[in-house]
């Protein structure tokens, strides 16, 4: 009794995920004619290498906002990672140790998350606020509120350098990418974050172990947001006690324009890569057509508008 | 007599794919027309253009002859279109009452606001019209799926439609609820109302009906008056080919081994001292009016939720269950009875959902091995017959019954030793219906023991080898099959049966 | 070496106190190097004075100091020291200390109204101005010039641009061909100073409203293999470090602890009834490569 | 057939109206006891006034809350609104004009969100996400950075001055209290927020006008945000551009803590209030306590915690 596979449902697919693409090539296409600066190899490296710290993030956001969670906590992870990194290589850490217990500390920061929200219940928005502020605080109990300068060229090279001309955070970035498409696509974790976010009672019936999903998550969130922290603190030679905040929004900015949708079961991870560029391209953008700085946000916010409508058009 | 309704040509798609093909459908003033059809027909598609929720593709609608572009509910609301959807369509967190006038509440003339005493006391009228005791302050997610089904139908009677469309009304009601139902239908109809039937219980059409319309795959088969047909003739234009008594032979009745013996299970306020074992091969009926705990008992045994107390043992090793997960692990299995709410990933695929209590079997170091995958899926979705575009189609866009199917079919990739059914074929149609039967003997055959849980009696008693009766959370009596009559299991729930503690 | 001069506090050495004097001290942020440095300040000279200093962080947001200096007014203090977040609205703040009878001194930014017995300050107008002379003998007079901004609204970002365009504007031989906003943030000033650096091929000079956009720029700048000159605000421990690697050529340092020392002690001494000046200028001072 | 009410369903739902409350009544109590300034009617009246623009900020959050949407740019709605007033004042134009346009203007912009929500099916996250950015730039526009000052007593009194020795903005959060709590309660416009947040479809196959109750309900929320930034300008004299900044999460936090679920459908004014309460406790109580301030952040996020958490606790 099975009817083939309809070649509208195809069509729509496709479109669903062209979508975002469409959005983020008109902005290339308009952006290249007005300022001849942007289509240069060295700017399409420079604008990789921006969106980086936003891509990680929002790479992470994608997995919580997937179980129909939210993490508003990832910058100041971000923020508390780098200033224990930096800490560390000032104290004279060997760096791949300081690395390693960093990104620990970011994994067990974003497991707190997951284990107040899946076992304690607790709404995802107001467990990581509340998150976001505790770490938001430590960071600064920690940092005293100065940022945390070290010297270790080593080190700096994760940040700063470059790998057959390819500036390292986008290698980063692309290993990650690879790592997590694969996670969410072809084992059965992945498809476990689909299942909480669609229904999780369903899913809890069918014998998911729901709660370990979501700490899961959750920890990966951390994970990526202290990898993120690491890198900027090598970019930047030093650590903020400010660093990242409100980088959150930004990233679900990424990942909702990139498709996926905030109640939880449908999305993608490329999307979220394309939401990431899209966000890179337009401050830069902005940047070089030298926006006056009070227009900026007005611009900026008028874009995001124009690209989630346009999708949502598309898809009638 | 012109017809109150009349639809000329309705055609609808669904992405491409046409579910309805040029359908004339039409309703008289004081008839009830059964509109009846497999799984999957196109029933529910029509009338929900007819209730302007879905723009038709091609056709026209006249109401009170008239041609009407019926836009939205509000519209159809206007037109005296009054509609019971499949699908229970009540807002949780409001109470009975707020439910019964949303949209359309009391309120005070030229104010917005509400007149709260009119809103229950018509509430409470309008509830003890259709012969049902809920308290109209109680909050709607309180009550069980038959109460709301209740809760629904006074709603729609409370609007005085002209056009009132009942799609499976009674999938959630016990026989006395039904009854009472039909009462109310009767009453309606001697006061000129129009009604659309659709049910898959072949009995009901015949019970209920004047004129009965068959359709399949999005076509009119036929249009008959009730008296002029009958069952095998009503089903041959259904299912396009005869189909045999309903429920199938029943296997020799030898048992094995106990398989699940549960003592003393009790969580206070809603079952307390259920007892009962079920051996290799045997099939439990357990039966209960609505609210009586049957669903409770099935999400306690499951870990859907905690007991208080009550102990289980699978094939005599006690077993601790404290979540689904552990009931799975112990070979257990729950088909749920509200199979949105908690039964499906409505917005994944059909593959996804029929996978995903297998998922660790299907892969290796946590990576799915997608060939295997795909091939459990063909496989139940062709041992089912489940009606899809494929095995990625979304399984939100599936029919009801269709659906129902999915939710079955992801339990029978592994083998369980202990099924627990909880409705099983609410919904459903009457050849896939005969296909679940055809299952649940297969599965006891391969030694399995099934929990029954079902409000359909003839269904109940035919399949089950032993009925366990509840009342009001507790066992009330257990009975052979050969003592399991309606009248007496029907007393026995109702509270007139001799009380059993212990029902081995 | 130092360009300008400083300002020796006279105040050191009050005799003892017979009471303990209870200061409440309204800061605009702590999520700032600077102000954190002043706290610092204030700190230390109440310890060493024996005065109990009581604490608030405004975090940037005038309602919240609002609400602030009345938490400090009910906690009963005897002299208010205010960092405010905004010269203009913190008015209505001063009159409500000014109404429950509590002086009220404020630092490092005025207040435009309410009753101040003393005010402790540097300008940041004038810093800015010192910043675009700075550059404009540099470069001497020609050149083109990237100004990155700090959180646009805030006193900073808008005092230091205005005094930064009084000095560079009347030269007809420069040119301000960038301005955008870093918000005061080092990730933020690298990333723009990257994409500025994508369409201006020659930079001769860069002011940075303060040294955390400075030294994201500087990394920029350095990434990009370029020599431009930079001039940041603040003198942070990492700015004059790089000052002295030469890859900052100037910050204009405020002097913030003197700030939040001179503040206490001048409440002291007016909580005990001594008589105070109106106000205490705190001069900026110049950071260059010896 | 009727089953009788459950006495424990009775006992949880008065728990659950009576846990934040309880969150409440242990913060005052150990406030006023480790210190002694706390209990004071000044300092009560105080820590009323305090909350004034946070609770009118999060009654309007709630109404948006319980159709499960989420507001963010109310901070900036408030900033704008607040900035026009002034400009207004500042020009000359009569008070009572001038609060007229400002809060037009802010039930428009709270228009402009229910339309981008429900006629163009944007995520109210990433909806008001974008208009939080462009009502901020267009707030910096209009200021060109700086604050505006006016003056204007009488318009002044309606943020500084007292009633009774009442305060006047906890007048006006009273007023609002009791609107918006019959509004919401008795009236066929509060049922259907509560319907379209408990099940949209529902709602909509019953009649109601399901976009119509979003528009209003982010209409109340704009109008609210508008109101707050009106009385903010008075009781400080000016309007800052970067006013309300973040506030829209202490909104947020206010009404979760206060007991509405953000999944919509569930919850009430009184928790809000409560929920706005138990934040202007704390933030008052770390000041007279003189809690160091970067240990303000790690304690303020943790008591959030633990009241959401201990609430959950008494729930089961
Ligand atoms: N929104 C939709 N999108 C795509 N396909 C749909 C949608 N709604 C229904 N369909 C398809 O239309 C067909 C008819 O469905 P419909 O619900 O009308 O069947 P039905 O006769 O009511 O069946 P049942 O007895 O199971 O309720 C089915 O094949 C179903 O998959
Ligand atoms: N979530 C709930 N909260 C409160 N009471 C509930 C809840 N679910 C069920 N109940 C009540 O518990 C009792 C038992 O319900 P249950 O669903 O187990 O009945 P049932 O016998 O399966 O009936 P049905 O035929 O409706 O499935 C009913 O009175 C019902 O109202
Ligand atoms: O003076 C301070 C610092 O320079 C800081 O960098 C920004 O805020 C200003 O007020
Ligand atoms: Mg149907
Ligand atoms: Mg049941």
């Amino acid at each position: 009794m099975q009817t083939p596979i309809n070649p509208r449902d195809i069509r729509i697919h496709w479109l669903k995920k062209v979508g975002p693409l469409a959005g983020l090539g008109g902005m290339i296409l308009v952006l290249s004619v007005i300022s001849p600066d942007f289509l240069n190899t060295s700017n399409v490296f420079n604008v990789l290498r921006q969106i980086s710290i936003n891509a990680l993030l929002a790479f992470g956001i994608t997995f919580v906002i997937l179980t129909g969670g939210i993490d508003l906590s990832v910058g100041s992870i971000l923020a508390l990672s780098g200033a224990l990194t930096a800490g560390m290589l000032a104290g004279g850490m060997d760096p791949w140790l300081a690395i390693l217990v960093s990104l620990t500390a970011g994994a067990w920061m974003g497991a707190a998350n997951g284990v107040l929200i899946s076992k304690g219940r607790v709404a995802p928005f107001i467990a990581t606020l509340a998150t976001m502020t505790i770490f938001r605080g430590l960071t600064l109990v920690y940092t005293e509120g100065r940022p945390i300068s070290y010297d270790n060229q080593a080190f700096s090279m994760l940040g700063k350098g470059y790998f057959l001309e390819i500036p390292v955070p986008v290698i980063w970035m692309g290993f990650a990418f690879a790592a997590l498409y694969f996670l969410l696509k072809h084992t059965s974790f992945g498809r476990h974050v689909y299942a909480v976010g669609g229904n999780e009672e369903a899913a809890r019936l069918s014998g998911v172990r729901t709660d370990r999903v979501k700490i899961g998550v959750y920890t990966i969130s951390g994970l990526l947001a202290s990898f993120s922290g690491i890198i900027l603190t090598a970019r930047l030679n030093s650590a903020q006690p400010t660093a990242g905040a409100s980088y959150e929004l930004d990233a679900i900015a990424a990942v909702v324009l990139g498709g996926t949708s905030l109640a939880g079961g449908k999305g993608w991870l490329i999307g979220t890569l394309i939401g990431s560029m899209i966000i890179g391209v337009l401050d830069n953008g902005l940047n070089l057509l030298n926006v006056p700085s009070f227009y900026q946000q007005v611009v900026k916010g008028s874009v995001i508008l124009v690209a989630v409508l346009l999708d949502r058009f598309q898809k009638n | 007599m012109e017809p109150y309704l009349e639809m000329k040509g309705v055609q609808k798609s669904f992405a491409g794919v046409k579910v309805l093909k040029g359908v004339d459908f039409s309703l008289l003033s004081g008839e009830v027309h059964a509109l009846v059809g497999q799984n999957g027909a196109g029933k529910s598609t029509l009338m929900k253009v007819l209730g302007g929720i879905y723009p038709k593709d091609g056709g026209r609608i006249r109401v009170r002859g008239k041609e009407r572009a019926i836009v939205s509910p509000r519209v159809a609301a206007s037109l005296g279109i009054g509609i019971i959807h499949q699908e229970l369509n009540l807002v949780p967190q409001l109470t009975v009452a707020e439910n019964l006038f949303l949209g359309r509440e009391h309120i005070i003339d030229g104010w917005p606001v509400i007149r709260w005493r009119r809103m229950r006391e018509e509430a409470s009228s309008l509830l003890e019209r259709i012969g049902v005791n809920i308290n109209p302050a109680r909050r709607v997610e309180e009550l069980s799926v038959g109460q709301q089904q209740l809760v629904e139908i006074a709603k729609v009677l409370s609007m005085k439609a002209e056009i009132l469309v009942l799609d499976e009304p009674t999938a959630a009601l016990t026989h006395r609820e039904t009854k009472t139902l039909f009462e109310t239908i009767r009453s309606l109809k001697s006061q000129g109302t129009g009604i659309v039937y659709i049910s898959h219980r072949m009995e009901e059409i015949f019970r209920i009906s004047d004129r009965i319309t068959v359709l399949r795959d999005g076509e009119i088969v036929s249009t008959r008056k009730t008296v002029e047909t009958d069952m095998d003739e009503l089903v041959r234009m259904m299912v396009g080919r005869k189909i045999k008594e309903c429920f199938p032979q029943k296997r020799p009745r030898l048992f094995g081994e106990e398989r699940i013996r549960v003592e003393n299970l009790s969580r206070r306020g809603m079952v307390e001292g259920i007892h009962f074992s079920i051996r290799a091969g045997e099939i439990l009926g357990l039966f209960g009016l609505m609210g009586a705990g049957r669903t409770e008992t099935a999400d306690l045994l499951f870990g859907v939720r905690r007991k208080d107390s009550g102990r289980i043992w699978i094939d005599h090793e006690p077993v601790r269950i404290r979540q689904p997960r552990d009931a799975i692990q112990a070979g257990l299995t729950y088909v749920t009875e509200n199979r949105k709410g908690n039964g499906l990933l409505l917005s994944m695929t059909v593959k996804e959902n029929l996978s995903l209590p297998h998922l660790t079997s299907l892969s290796f170091t946590g990576v799915i091995h997608r060939h295997r995958e795909e091939a459990l899926a063909r496989n139940l979705v062709r041992r089912l017959s489940i009606r899809t575009n494929g095995t990625k189609q979304q399984v939100g866009f599936l029919s009801g019954g269709n659906q129902q199917k999915v939710v079955i079919g992801k339990w029978l990739a592994r083998r369980p030793k202990v099924c627990i059914l909880d409705e099983p074929t609410r919904g459903v149609d009457i050849s896939a219906k005969k296909e679940i039967y055809q299952l649940m003997n297969r599965l006891t055959g391969e030694g399995m023991a099934i929990l029954l849980i079902s409000s359909d009696l003839p269904e109940l008693l035919s399949m089950s080898d032993r009925v366990l009766v509840l009342h009001e959370g507790r066992p009330a009596d257990f009975f052979s099959k050969e003592e399991a009559t309606r009248e007496n299991v029907m007393t026995a729930a109702t509270g007139g049966g001799r009380k059993v503690a212990n029902s081995h | 070496g130092l360009v300008g001069c400083s300002a020796k506090s006279d105040l050191e050495g009050g005799k003892p106190q017979e009471k303990k004097v209870k200061i409440g001290l309204s800061i605009s942020t702590l999520n700032n190097p600077f102000f954190v440095t002043l706290k610092e300040g204030a700190e230390k000279a109440a310890q060493e004075a024996g005065a109990e200093l009581i604490i608030a962080d405004a975090q940037d947001d005038t309602a919240k100091q609002a609400n602030d200096v009345e938490d400090l007014i009910q906690k009963q203090v005897d002299i208010l020291l205010i960092n405010p977040t905004d010269s203009q609205a913190v008015a209505s703040i001063i009159e409500s200390a000014n109404q429950a009878e509590i002086p009220v001194i404020t630092v490092d930014r005025e207040a435009e109204g309410g009753n101040v017995l003393s005010h402790i300050a540097s300008d940041n107008v004038e810093g800015g101005k010192m910043a675009g002379e700075y550059i404009l003998e540099q470069i001497e007079n020609e050149g083109t010039i990237v100004e990155l901004e700090g959180i646009p609204g805030t006193s900073a970002a808008h005092d230091r641009g205005k005094g930064f365009h009084e000095a560079i504007d009347r030269e007809k031989g420069v040119q301000v061909v960038a301005s955008q906003p870093a918000n005061f943030d080092r990730a933020k000033g690298l990333s723009v100073m990257e994409n500025i650096l994508q369409s201006q091929k020659e930079i001769t000079a860069i002011f940075a409203h303060n040294d955390e956009m400075a030294l994201g720029a500087v990394q920029a700048i350095q990434a990009a293999n370029q020599d431009i000159l930079v001039v940041g605000f603040d003198a942070t421990d990492d700015a004059v470090k790089a000052v002295k690697e030469g890859s900052l050529a100037a910050t204009i340092a405020q002097r913030p602890a003197d700030i939040g020392k001179m503040g206490v002690e001048v409440a002291v001494k007016a909580a005990n009834g001594e008589k105070v000046e109106s106000f205490y200028p705190v001069e900026l001072e110049m950071v260059t490569k010896p």
